[in-house]
Parts: structure tokens; C-alpha cells; sequence
């Protein structure tokens, strides 16, 4: 299964949920967000959203940076 | 300096960019005595190089953390970003920048006041840099702004308020807190902005890219006291040189008085 | 801050005159954390209504009084007075003020220096109220000065520091302390003083005649460590707007170096 | 200058509002040597009183005329005095003006574009009031503005340029004549705004409001030919003092090179 | 603009150094319409190239010529350098510089003084590079000289006026023509000098350093024409923001009078 | 008839067009525009408009002003 | 005898050194300075120098005051 | 004989005056001005100002200059 992860191409081995996805990531969800299809997906409802095929998916963080 | 019903006791705010490396920034903010920080959204850097987690070096026992939509170009992307920080479990408040130019840094105002629109419907507290236009504060308050944050200078350039009749205007007028965000170079400029009535000071790269960012944050500290305690006490009147017998004696300062 | 081999933690050196009442001027004098105070010299009043003695309002163990000549308009009255006032049994210490003008009370050099000269003789540490003039810094140095204390504005004007690039020239040559010593209205006024390179601020109106000097006191003493640090942490450069394709590039803009 | 294709030699546009009288304002037109005047539109007086007619104090041989919407608040009631000016048969042509209030006189510029999009859509020339933000002069270029008019001080105010920075950043990027409106209070002002650039320069009160209007008009000619001449034949880099050995020696006046 | 009984029609001085070439300098004196040239003193090159003698590059039929003590660093070497002026037959005017630093070449005013008070007992018509302290004007005044010349900023400097405030107060005592010698840019420099009420400006590097020495000569004209009828016209008063209901309502505006 | 003439109530003797409203108000009409009922009445059409009854006429012409 | 007392006439009873002046006028002699005809006097030589009569004396104190 | 002139030491083939010395160096007397030993030569006593041996002469002239 082929997805666009954070703006490149990525292949997955099958159906994942956000939960799933987060933690082949090696991603620890209390410091992230995640967008499917520039929908945000509400944290609870990770372990529930299963991320379709050829979906766009957005994984940000907060990073240093203010009034530049 | 409450805000949305959230009380700082210090009225300075800061910037997690561009410092020399995190111990330096967690020094920084921590002499700086800020309990407000600003931070930006960005992908996640997936080269599996986790980079040192942001938000580990900032003490959020003290400090609180207001996301920026920093980079956002247009009233969408700055939407979907807010919406996306808020996500991230910090709060429900946002920075909100929507950069109309990307040499100048400029606000772009009309997509600004039409996302401040937006995200305030979605229940966000919304606090968005704007330039130092009267109009434009005044209708980002209409639009229920909880703050608004006119710009001193261009991002980065430490000009020093460069127009500081806007400022008393935005100020005479503004019902919400006003943070002067952006154009600070050093510590006369932060106290210069307090000194015109400002509620708040946001800067970033002046602390971030001084020689010794821990004590210039310093500095910046006090000036913002300084600023404060200097509008609150009244200060002596300005005397310039009065031109003996002339109607418009001392008035005017370069100009000068009528002569026949 | 050392004057004379003396150390001073605090650079703000303030005056004693123009307060509401002696209890506030105690009070804003603590307020400023200033260890060193100014003070005249005048004829005893004999009309037997023995004014509380000033003195008596100044904590000794705290802060170091230093009398003046002011309101001398000649160097020999301005001599006269300083032996008088070394005679009065507080120090050998003398700010000296010879003034040219009623009007702008601005420093008559050529009489200062020859006062200063014929002091320094005596034994006086001599320090001289003068002009932003660096010629004449520089020559009240080489005549013995302990420290030279230009002016940053008229006495009592309030309007800040005239004439930056002056001061930032008496600073580069100075090999004694320099401090600005008059024309401060207000924190931010004092913080740019220090930015410049001042070892110290000296100030009295801007404090006494707020409409609350305490308060005013407390952002002086802010604000002067505000600048000295800022001065320290090295600021970061100012960036005006350069023009892209134009001979004139950036160059247009007040205060904007040539070349940044 | 050339707007819309029409030239024009001299590059100060004036108004026509609070002389003394017709006959000093139309002194002042002819002294000025202006080539265009901005006229306001209001309601007949019916009350039989035949008002001079203003027009008829115009040498329209000489004098391009240009009405403006002074004094409306939406964009509504612009477009409809832009229309009703145009029928009363001048030209196309429309100094267009959105108050977004009353005591600064500032723009609103969200209603200012609405209405610059519409008015050039129905074929005017639209010369529009804006403040100096350079994102509100790239759109109201990109909405097809003739030429953009940015603020150089409140109306009336006389205070000068006020953010001289603003101004290089909105010549920088204008494919339009960029004429400043408003602010000018004394001659070098107006050689100020032409020194950084600007095309033209538009001012009222500064003339009819001096003690001697026609001595100011002449004043004024001088100066805007002054200030584009200045500009044109590209003016000696300033200098400020060099600190020694310092990296950032000259750079920042009046700030300060780091010290240890 | 009479000075020791001599009237000029233009209040512009011009210097003769640092042109491109002869043949530019004679047409920027042209185009200034200057109706006096400062001329230095120097040894005759006795290579046996004859350089084009200088003099001969200047109207003489419309342009009064001032030699000057440009670099004499004494009061010895320059009364020395006027009498030798004096014999070289031009007249017995002298712009009198005594040097006191050879980095910021400011004047030391001591030297000054005592080489104007030996030149006008010797009969010259003495016109002295100053600084702009009120003080050394008034002194020089009354030491006889025929105009006092307070510099606006460092020779070459191109900073403009550095402290209007100052040279208010010079003009304000002054019975003899003030001139602003040095620190001129640009043309609204010059402008801004004359409406401060100077009688003149001399200036040199600004124009012969320009990029095109004609064009700016020209502006230069218009400036100083601009800022004095602007002077005599009598400008409006600023208005900065009015704060309604503050005790420090406008004081805080740089620039800003007292109470507006 | 009644008409709103400049914002004040005005009576006339009855129908008019624009052309014999400026000749009764005694006004120049090259120096004029109107407006009928917030819309603008072409020069050329002055003679063949007949200003409806109640309706609100404005009258305007250029006076003294500019930046203020 | 007579002295000129900060700047106005004073009449004393006879001949007085500077500690006896000071005793009289109930000044403290530790925060004065004081001019015999224009020369001050030491502190340790007050009760040694006998004022002269006609002589102009000046005591002088600390008052407020500084850069104003 | 030896002058010292414009800082530089001359010889000259004898006893000279002031107007023979400019004549010598081809220089127009009439935009120069004169000093020997310090002391200016007035225009009109060229011609009978003879220059001492060791003497120092100054000629100059007026070049380029103001406010620089």
C-alpha cells in the first residue's frame, strides 16, 4: 500500500491505523499531530482511523521558531 | 498582563528559533523570566535522526507554550495549521501569522482577519501579528481577537519601533492586550515599546542571535520592566528649545517658527 | 563602575533636588539602588527656621555624596565652591559645573577646563559636567579628570540622548569612565545611554519631577542594567530594507549605516 | 511621472481645501507649479447662495483635475461619489478614499480593494489612499490601481515621514507610480519622501495651513525637485562612527558593539 | 544672507575638493549656483608639473572665494596659514579650522578661540568651523567673528543634522549668520538645516562624492531655496496622537513638545 | 410632489425631469452631477428622466478638499 | 562690630572666632563649611581664627540639587 | 646656497629675492603667497626681499578643499 507521508512517497505493508502507523514510525504520539487527507484526526480516534490507500498524511511537531 | 482570562506576570514574550543550541535556549528563557513562549509546527523529521524533542527543553511548569502558524502564506494554510497544533494536546490558543511576503515578512491582513474569523468561531484564542495599522487592529478585535500583536519592524531586522505614533493609536484604542511583535533589536527597544503603552513585548531573534543570548535575555527582562514601571510613573515632559516670541514657540522641533 | 580606584555596583548616580517631600526622595533613592548622590552647596539659611538638614535623608552606609558646583557661572565661584564643600568634611570629591548660559545651563568648556586643571592640583577627584563635544572630553582627561559626564540632553529637558554618534566617540577614546549626566526623561532614555557604551547615568529631574518618582525610580535602576547588559550581550545587527538594483541601496533611511 | 499613460512634469499634486481664500489658493496652485489638484465632491448649496464656484479658481488649462472621495466610510459610499464625480464631467479619474476612522483618518484598507476592484472594473483610473503597508500596495496594484498613495504621517499631522522603511519596501516592489499622501508638514519632508524614491508627492494642509501658503507652495516646488534630483544623482553613503576593533564596529548606531 | 557687510543672493557655500575633475567641479559650482567657494591653502608643487591651477576653474566675476585652514591642527598653524592666505591676494576672509582630532576631525574649540580673537585684531573677516555647543558660538561671537559655522555631523560623514535642538538654540542667540558647515547628505540635510533658521550651509563631500556632482548640485540649490522659504513661511504645527485619557498623553512620541 | 433633495424634504409643483429640476434650482449643469434614487443619471439623459414622486435626488458638485 | 554674613550686614557683639560665630547661630558645625573673606577655613582652625572686623564670611551646607 | 623650501632642501646658485626665486621656479607671483623664516612677505617687498642663506621658504598656493 502506497501512501504520501509528509510530502514524499511511502510504502506500507497493508491496511495500518494511525496508532499503527505512529508506532512503526517509531513516533511518540503525545508530541504530534496527524492529518489525513487535511482532515485532523482527533487523538482519540487514532487507534479507530485506518489510513486508506494513496491517502495524503501529515505528521507535525512543534520546533523551535517565533517572530523570526 | 491577563490574556483570554490568563494571567502572565511577565509581560515579555519569546521565541524558540534560531538560538545557538537548546541548552543556550533553555538558559535564555529562563533569565529572561518570560512565561510565554512561541513555537512553531513543522513536519516531523522522519530520517529517524530524532532530533532532540523541542518541547523537553522548555519548563512547562512555568512557561506556557503558544503555537505560531509561522510560514503560513494564506488563510487556509494558517487554519490548518492552528487546527493541527491544537491537535498536538497543548491548547487551544494560536500565534496566528499569515505572511503576505516572503522578503519582507509582512502580514498579508486581509487573510489574516479572514482566518482570525474563522479559527475564533472554532473556539481558539486567537492572537494574530498583524502590522501596526489602527484599522487592521481595530478590526481583529471586532473579529475577537484575544490579543493583537502589530509588528514594531520587520521580522528579524532590530529597526526599533520604527512608527511610534501607530503604536499610541493601536494602544488608545484597543480594548484587548497589545503585544508588540517583531522589530525589537535591543534591550531601549523593548522598554520603548512598554514606554508607549504596550501591554507585551514578542521577540525572537534579538535574544535568540545576540553575541550572549542569556544576557541579553537579561537585559531584555529588566527593559521590559523598565518600559513598564516608566509608563506607569509618568514621565517629565519633553522641553525642547523655545524659540523666544514666536507663537509657535518650542512646538515644533526640526521645524521652526514663522519670521517675517 | 570604577571612579578614582572607588567601585560602584550601581551606575545610576542621581541627584537630590525638585522631590515632592525629603521622605520620597529617601524613598525613590533606595528604590534606584544608586550608591552615589549629588548634592549643592548653598549659604545656610539664618532665618533660624532650621530646614531639615538634607543630609539626614541620605543613607550614608549606603551611598557615597557627592557635591557639586552647580549653578557657577565662572571657574573661580566654581573653585571657591568645591573647596568649600571638601571643607564641609564629606569627601575630596567634586562634579563640577561651570555653567556658559541661564538659558540652556549648557557647560562653559574653556572655564571648565581651567577649573578643572587648578583642582586636580589640589588634590580634588574632579568630575566635570560637559558638552558631547569629544575634543573637549578628551582634554578635561588629559587635564586629570577622574571621569567625563557629557550631556546627553539640556538639563531638565527630559529629551533623551541628542546626539548618539558624539557620545559613541567620547566613548572610544575615553580612558576614564564616562557618564551622561543630564537630558535623561525617561527609562528607555537611560537604557540607550548605556547601550551606547556609558559606564554610568546621571539623572535627577527625570526621577524627582515623575508623577511618581519611586515608580520611576525602579525603572531606572531596571532600565541601566537593562543597557549595560545589552551593551555586553552584543545586539544583533540592524537590517533597513535594502533596495535591490539601486546605487542608493538602503542608504536613504535615518540612522541606517551605509552598509550593513 | 505617468499615470494611466498621462504625463506629468511636476510631481507635487496638491489640494484645494482650507486656504484663507480662493485667491490665495489659486497663488499658491500657480507658485506650487503644480499639474494636478485634488477636488473634493459634496452636496449642492441650495440654500441660493451661489458659492464661489471652486472650479472656476483652477486653471484647468494647466491644472489636471482629480476628484477624490474624501469623507466616506464604506466602500459603498466611494464608489458612489467615484460615480457621481466621473458624470460631473472632469474625467475618469478618482483619488479614492475609505476612512476607516474618524480621528486618525487612517484607510481601511479591506474596503479600500473591494472598492479599487469594482471602480477599475467600470473603467476608472483609481488612485487609491492607502497606508504604508507594502502587502496593501501590492494588492491594490494587482487589483489594477493607476498608482498606489501611501501615507507618509496621519492627515494634517505635519509629523513627516514616519516610517521611511515602509516607503523603500512599497517603491521597491511597485510597477505604479507610488506618490506619498499625506503627512507633510514642512519642506525637507517632502524632499525626504522624494529621496526615497517616490514618484510624487500629495499634500494639503501644509501649504493652505502655513502663515504664508504661497511662500510654502514655492517652498514646496523646490523641495520635491530637490529631493528627486537628490535621488537621482545618488547621495554619499553615511558614515557613523566607526567603533575600533569591533566586528560589528559602525554597524548599529546608536547601539553598541559587544564588550567583554 | 550679508556677512561683514557683503551680501550673497545664495545661502549656499560650496568647497573645492574631492571633484571628479576640475571641469565638474567648475559645472556643480554652476549648476549650485553658489556665490562662494572655500579654497585650502597648500604648498606649490614644485615637480615642475604644473597642475592646473585651481583658480582658474572658479567665476571669479560671480564667485566670492574663502580660503580655509583646512588641517591645521594649532592655533599657531593656522593663524600662520590665514596670513599667508591673506597674502596671496584673494582678501582677507578666512574660514578658520582648527582641528582637534584627526579621526572625527571635529574642531578644538580652545585653539579655536584664541586664533579668532588674533586673526580679528589683524583685520580678517574670521568665519569659524565649530561645533554646534551655544556656548563656543557665543564666545566666538563675541570674539569678533563675522559668522559662526557649527558643523551638523563629522566632516564627510553625510549624517545630516545630528541635534537640531542645539543648533535651535545657536540661532536663537546668535547676532552674526549662522552657517551649518559639515555633516550634509543629501538634499533634504540641507533643508532641514535652513528651516531650522541657519542663515547658510556649507558643504563639500556630499556634492563633489555624489554619483552625478551636477545633479546634486542642483538639488542642493532647490534644498536650501526650499528650506528657507519654508522657514519664512511659517510651517504648521505637529500633531502627533493625542492620548486621550493618559497623564503622559503624548509626551512619549521622539519629538514630540510637552503638551500638543 | 414631494422629493428628498439633499436629504431635506422638498416639495415641487409636479413631475419634472433632472433638466427642469437643475432650471428651477437655478444651477449650472456643467458643474453638476445627479443621482436618483442612489442611482447616477447620465448627462445626456437629464432631459428624458422624470424624477419619480418621493424619490431621493442628490445634487452634487466639487468643493475645496484633499488630503486633508 | 560688624560682618557681612552671607550677603547681608551683622552686627556681633565683639570679637568672635568661627566656633564661637557658629555656637551663636546655633548652626552645627559639622555639616558647614565656612569663608573668611574668601578663604576657608580649616575645621581644626575654628577656634583659633578670630573673624576681623568688617570681614565677609560665608556658611555654606549641603542642599538639594544636582543635574536639574 | 642652501634654502630649506616647502620642506626640502634646495640649492640655489646665490643670493636671491623673493621675485628672482619665483622667477627661477617659473611660479605666477600672482596666486602664491610667500613666508621666509615664518615670517609672511608682503607682495609689494618681492622684489627687495632678499632670502638669507639656510633659510626656510614657503610658497603655496590655494588647491581643492573644504569641508572635506
Amino acid at each position: 500500500m502506497h501512501i504520501i507521508l509528509n510530502g514524499d512517497s511511502h510504502e506500507l505493508p497493508g491496511s495500518l491505523t494511525v496508532t499503527q502507523l505512529l508506532d512503526r514510525l517509531q513516533i511518540d504520539p503525545r508530541i504530534v499531530a496527524v492529518e489525513v487527507n487535511r482532515v485532523v484526526v482527533k487523538r482519540d480516534r487514532y487507534s479507530g482511523t485506518v489510513i486508506p490507500d494513496g491517502a495524503e498524511v501529515e505528521i507535525v511537531t512543534f520546533v523551535g521558531g517565533g517572530a523570526r | 498582563m491577563i490574556i483570554a482570562g490568563r494571567t502572565f506576570t511577565s509581560r515579555l514574550v519569546v521565541g524558540t528559533g534560531k538560538y545557538p543550541s537548546h541548552e543556550i535556549m533553555k538558559a535564555a528563557h529562563e533569565a529572561s523570566g518570560t512565561e510565554m513562549v512561541t513555537v512553531a509546527v513543522r513536519r516531523v523529521d522522519l530520517s529517524g535522526k530524532g532530533a532532540a524533542a523541542l518541547l523537553s527543553w522548555i519548563d512547562r511548569e512555568r512557561i506556557f507554550i503558544l503555537p505560531n502558524t509561522a510560514a503560513c502564506y494564506t488563510a487556509d494554510d494558517a487554519i490548518r495549521t492552528a487546527r493541527l497544533a491544537r491537535e498536538a494536546g497543548l491548547s487551544n490558543w494560536i500565534k496566528l501569522e499569515v505572511i503576505g511576503d516572503e522578503k519582507s515578512l509582512y502580514p498579508d491582513n486581509e487573510a489574516l482577519l479572514e482566518a482570525t474569523r474563522v479559527l475564533v468561531r472554532e473556539g481558539f484564542v486567537v492572537l494574530p501579528y498583524t502590522n501596526d495599522d489602527p484599522i487592521a487592529c481595530r478590526k481583529l478585535e471586532d473579529a475577537g481577537a484575544a490579543a493583537v500583536m502589530p509588528l514594531g519592524a520587520p521580522i528579524g531586522s532590530g529597526l526599533g519601533i520604527q512608527n511610534p505614533n501607530n503604536l499610541l493609536m493601536i494602544k488608545d484604542q484597543a480594548r484587548v492586550p497589545v503585544i508588540v511583535d517583531a522589530g525589537v533589536g535591543t534591550a531601549s527597544d523593548a522598554a520603548i515599546a512598554m514606554e508607549l503603552g504596550a501591554d507585551g513585548v514578542l521577540m525572537n531573534t534579538a535574544i535568540a542571535q545576540a553575541s550572549d543570548p542569556v544576557a541579553m535575555a537579561t537585559a531584555m527582562k529588566h527593559a521590559v520592566i523598565a518600559g513598564r514601571l516608566a509608563y506607569l510613573a509618568g514621565r517629565i515632559p519633553k522641553k525642547p528649545h523655545a524659540v523666544a516670541s514666536s507663537p509657535t514657540a518650542g512646538l515644533v522641533t526640526p521645524g521652526a517658527p514663522a519670521r517675517s
